[in-house]
């Protein structure tokens, strides 16, 4: 049993990409971002001490398979058919899709971008959502990127109108280059949340505990600083999984 | 050819070589290594370029447009270069052609003669140095003795005015030299004239119409091979023999 | 727009990342070197089986992409129980990999190295042993000394892809910074010119050594 | 293993594959003719500025990653007023990026060229052209082939970096493969299986050439 | 050496040679090419493995346990070699050692002498060859005629009881010869075993105790010098050695 081996060992790995901010982000050479403060505070709740390592999403799923460490601790957008393959924990943060444009741009509302040409990270469920919604407007064209960052880069480059993305990201991004990118409001499409991932043998019990703290962390308001702190805003997360 | 100089760098490798060769005839050029008489006739064909002086075929300066003027424009230069065939010491056929092709591509590509009639003649010129069997053979698959015959009648099929020889025979095994001097011997006997840089001595003796002997960049001597051999005036010339004989009698 | 600050502030993070390009392409280049030249011994040897062992090799490790290698390393092998530190498993994978590559352009070297000179040493009655290290491999090595360091500066390119096991080298470093940062042009031009002054330290050094070992 | 996976995601995968053979087929001849080409500079004019230059370029690009040379080509670029599309830009960029591989191996293969042979094309009167054509390239690839067939090999795997521009190669489409279903093992497989063959591919058409280039110089010790 | 025969495939090139080498004693080989004469000498040092028969040096069988049996092995051979000094016609030093790492190669290597009296020994080899100046060089910057005296002394620094040499002066410039035949006329005098394959009929003629004349893989005639050049009784050597006589003589 997962809970019973860290709580034994004193201490929980995990792994992510640290170049996803600012969920996960390097600053100056240090892990840091919302998610290590959360998951620092589970942690805590548990009674261990997180380590962390930064893998490429290509080695994370993989390594995981091979219990190189215990937790997926990216935030990843919680699907019916990841969660077949996965064990997800409550949703850490809302990841509804939003857009961002270069700053000046000339769209004002979502519906602007009809018959224009939106960058995504493909794979994504945001993705699924970004098709989804192309279809009830009418049509415009979406690019796939392997990374946000090169969509981001492309924007910037004037090639795309918008990019689409979960809405904390897009909006840490307009907060740290104001003067290139802006966010337009409101977010669309159907709500969507972040989680952590483990294997499914094993973690039942772990994911109950987890799921205990989060709800524990969100109860008592520390959730709603790190917010602040992160997002600009503070919004409340299901205490339940969110039906799909 | 008159004066001519050469210089590499501050060394002198030619000091005013002044020198007729006879049409038809076959001039030998002996002499210890170093010599100068690879760089002479590498200048005659104006594969280096010489510093002073002139040389002329038929009246013709060779590589400037007039002496110590301007170089010739490589059409030129080409055009000149037709009229005079080198064969050198260590054959440099082109290994990827078939004997053929090597004795044909300059036909084709230089003389502009269509390909059928250019391995015709090709052939020919085969045949005639005894090659016409080997004909489809790459170099790798001739003796040496038969890849210099390849060369000669690579040089030979353009029917050049002059032919240039640098000890065609000195990279063969001893009993390959025969198969090369023959040839040469056939050139000479039909009249081609000839210059040949050489260290058979009892070629040279036998075939050359005029011998002329070299050291240290200088002309120390010419004659016929009579002049020459029987008679060795020059202390150096004589000296020069003395050692050639000295290492290969038999005598006890 | 371009921001010369980000550069700067970025810069000692960066060159502190190098050290991982540095020990793992060095080690790798190590060990390229060393078991490249048993395999090209292997490739040349009488034995069919030393050949076709050769054989595979190359065609393995030059076949299948490094990085599916490296992944191969890091997450099958613990399947069959075998777990290595993410480290020694990103030098090894590099090294073995260069390997095939060196034992290709050590043999092509050989070939040019005439027959005579094993055999004088023949002759003279060395042992296998030194006819290789000290007649022929010394040889190959000068004879492709321009190849040797194209595969070097690939090599040290190549380490980039050790990020799949947990690296954080330049190039992920790089990546890790302009994610936070949004200044992607930036970062990668700075990485750029750590990797370049990395590789004109080997350029120089090969063309150092050719020199030296002209004879 | 779920085969339901290529069902859904073979005919992409089916095009990424195609996408990058075509990358690496456009790339690397136009890679080798620049390479050739600046080969060709390097011996032929020896003015001390384009040696310089030429030298200064090889090491420049040699010495830096694919990755980077790519990301300021297609997302720098547009900053100095050129916006390539993602095909264009990653063929333009491998080709940039091999040509300083390619120039030294030529350069030395060339350099291998004896020089009798070539004074023998000059003493009977070829044009400069002419015995490049059919006598130093000839000869030189005796020696350069191997290396040539060698970086090739190296090249079909820098293609990938292509999927970072957004080129629908095979890395790209496997990629999205696997952030869609995680299907990791198989994604896995399925590039381990292609490079592969690719490379096998490659390197047998590479030593049959080898043959055929060599064929008149095997059978004499 | 006793009835040794040597197939290349089918091809015998080889045939039921028998032959005593006199010990202190410099025998040549002589013959046209393509005779066999490089293959006889190498299988004297079984740098090429004979089919048939047996070759021993003082009752030590060579390459084989017995005559027909196993092979040696590795360590075995080597030791054999050891007595057994070997000249190439290509010199074959190692480009990337000066002329002293050379010689001392081979004592520190296979003797086992410490570094530093493997180099007193070499130099003395060296100087002794008449190149005690020379001993920094890399064979790079030597002539042919001091590249192939400095491979003389890499095999006599290892104190064989016997010599071979194929050809050691073919591949120089006839002014280089010289050089190199002076050194062997040297080590002749000072009693050393020596086996020479040469196409010098000359030194064959002054230096050799027994000259041996091969055609065609088989073992033609043999005698004192005198006996083969003065009178020649076989005809196929007779026209060999006529034919030499022809292309090096002087008369007219
Ligand atoms: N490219 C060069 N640079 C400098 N010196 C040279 C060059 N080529 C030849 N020499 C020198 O010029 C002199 C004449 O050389 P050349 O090759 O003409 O002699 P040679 O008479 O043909 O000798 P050999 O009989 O050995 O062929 C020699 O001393 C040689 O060292
Ligand atoms: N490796 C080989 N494979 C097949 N045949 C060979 C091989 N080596 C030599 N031969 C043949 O064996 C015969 C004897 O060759 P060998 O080299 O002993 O002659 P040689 O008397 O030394 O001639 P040369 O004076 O030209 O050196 C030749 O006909 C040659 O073609
Ligand atoms: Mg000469
Ligand atoms: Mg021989």
């Amino acid at each position: 049993d997962m809970l019973e081996d860290i709580k034994a060992a004193g201490k929980i790995t995990t792994a992510t990409e640290m170049h996803y901010a600012p969920f996960d982000m390097l600053e100056n050479g240090e892990y840091a971002g919302f998610n290590k403060e959360l998951f620092d505070e589970v942690a805590k709740e548990l009674g261990v001490t997180a380590e962390y390592q930064d893998l490429p999403w290509a080695s994370i799923l993989p390594g995981l398979e091979v219990s190189k460490f215990d937790f997926v601790n990216a935030p990843v957008t919680i699907t019916p058919e990841r969660m077949e393959r996965y064990a997800f924990t409550l949703p850490i943060s809302d990841a509804t899709v939003a857009l961002v444009q270069r700053k000046g741009g000339d769209l004002t509302k979502p519906e602007d971008i009809k018959g224009k040409t939106v960058g995504i990270q493909k794979g994504t469920a945001q993705e699924k959502q970004l098709e989804a919604y192309s279809d009830t407007l009418g049509g415009f064209t979406i690019r796939g990127y392997g990374s946000p960052d090169e969509a981001y880069a492309d924007l910037a480059a004037g090639r795309l109108d918008a990019v689409a993305g979960s809405a904390p990201n897009l909006a840490y991004l307009a907060k740290t280059r104001p003067d290139v990118f802006e966010t337009i409001q409101p977010p669309f499409g159907e709500p969507k949340y972040f989680a952590w991932v483990t294997r499914k043998e094993g973690s039942e019990s772990l994911i109950e505990a987890m799921n205990a703290a989060l709800i524990k962390i969100q109860d008592d308001g520390r959730l709603a600083a790190m917010q602040e702190k992160w997002f600009g805003t503070a919004t409340a997360l299901p205490k339940e999984m969110p039906a799909m | 050819m008159e004066n001519v100089c050469k210089f590499y760098g501050e060394f002198q490798a030619l000091k005013d070589i002044s020198l007729v060769i006879p049409p038809g005839k076959v001039t030998c050029l002996i002499g210890p290594s170093g010599s100068g008489k690879s760089t002479l006739l590498r200048c005659i064909n104006f594969l280096e370029e010489y510093d002073r002086g002139g040389i002329w075929i038929d009246d013709r300066l060779i590589g400037y447009e007039s002496v110590g003027g301007r170089r010739m424009g490589g059409r030129a230069l080409r055009e000149m270069r037709r009229d005079i065939g080198m064969v050198f010491q260590q054959f440099n056929l082109w290994p990827h052609m078939t004997a053929l092709q090597n004795v044909a591509e300059g036909l084709e590509r230089v003389k502009g003669i269509p390909r059928a009639r250019a391995h015709e003649i090709a052939a020919e010129a085969l045949a005639k140095v005894g090659l016409g069997d080997k004909t489809g053979n790459h170099p790798s698959r001739l003796s040496g003795g038969q890849q210099q015959r390849v060369a000669i009648a690579r040089a030979v099929a353009m029917q050049p005015r002059i032919m240039l020889f640098d000890e065609p025979t000195s990279a063969l095994d001893p009993e390959l030299v025969g198969e090369v001097l023959g040839v040469m011997k056939q050139l000479a006997a039909e009249g081609m004239t000839m210059v040949v840089v050489t260290h058979e001595m009892g070629f040279a003796a036998h075939v050359a119409d005029r011998v002329v002997f070299m050291e240290r960049g200088e002309l120390v001597a010419q004659g016929s091979p009579a002049e020459i051999f029987q008679n060795p005036g020059d202390r150096r010339l004589a000296a020069f023999l003395q050692g050639y004989l000295e290492r290969n009698s038999l005598e006890l | 727009m371009f921001s010369f600050q980000t550069i700067i502030d970025n810069l000692p993070v960066l060159a502190a990342s190098a050290r991982y390009t540095l020990l793992i392409s060095g080690a790798g280049c190590l060990l390229g070197l060393i078991f490249g030249a048993l395999i090209c011994v292997a490739a040349v040897s009488r034995a069919p089986a030393a050949r076709a062992f050769a054989g595979l090799y190359v065609s393995f490790f030059r076949g299948v992409p490094l990085l599916i290698q490296l992944l191969l390393a890091f997450y099958l092998l613990p399947l069959v129980g075998v777990n290595v530190p993410a480290l020694a498993a990103a030098i090894f994978t590099v090294g073995l990999c260069a390997a095939a590559y060196i034992s290709e352009i050590l043999r092509g070297a050989l070939n040019a190295i005439p027959r005579g000179q094993a055999e004088a040493a023949i002759a003279v009655g060395l042992s296998p042993r030194h006819i290789w290290t000290r007649i022929l491999l010394p040889q190959a090595l000068k004879i492709s000394m321009p190849a040797l360091v194209n595969e070097l500066i690939l090599l040290v390119k190549a380490s980039s892809l050790v990020t799949v096991v947990g690296i954080v080298e330049i190039t992920r470093m790089s990546q890790a910074i302009a994610s936070a940062t949004y200044r992607p042009l930036e970062i990668y031009l700075t990485a750029a010119f750590l990797y370049l002054a990395i590789n004109l330290v080997i350029a120089a050094l090969g063309r150092n050594l050719e020199r030296r070992l002209a004879w | 293993m779920e085969l339901d996976l290529f069902r859904e995601y073979g005919p992409a995968l089916l095009r990424g594959l195609g996408v990058t053979i075509f990358c690496w087929i456009v790339g690397t001849a136009c890679a080798m003719a620049l390479g050739f080409l600046l080969a060709l500079v390097q011996r032929g004019v020896s003015a001390r500025p384009v040696q310089w230059i030429l030298r200064a370029y090889v090491e420049f690009i040699r010495g830096t990653p694919f990755l980077v040379q790519l990301f300021v080509l297609y997302y720098g670029a547009p900053m100095l007023g050129l916006r390539l599309d993602a095909m264009p830009a990653g063929l333009l960029g491998l080709t940039i990026y091999g040509s300083p591989y390619f120039a030294e191996i030529f350069r030395a293969g060339l350099n291998a060229v004896p020089l009798g042979q070539i004074e023998a094309a000059r003493a009977m009167g070829f044009a400069p052209a002419t015995i490049l054509r059919r006598i130093m390239i000839p000869v030189m690839l005796v020696s350069a082939l191997p290396a040539l067939v060698n970086f090739s090999i190296i090249l079909t795997k820098e293609t990938v970096i292509l999927s970072m521009i957004t080129v629908p190669e095979i890395m790209f489409e496997t990629q999205t493969m696997m952030a869609e279903t995680f299907a990791f093992a198989e994604s896995t497989l399925v590039l381990a299986l292609f490079f592969w063959v690719f490379v096998e591919t490659i390197s047998r058409i590479g030593r049959r050439l080898e043959r055929r280039a060599t064929h008149y110089l095997l059978d004499r010790s």
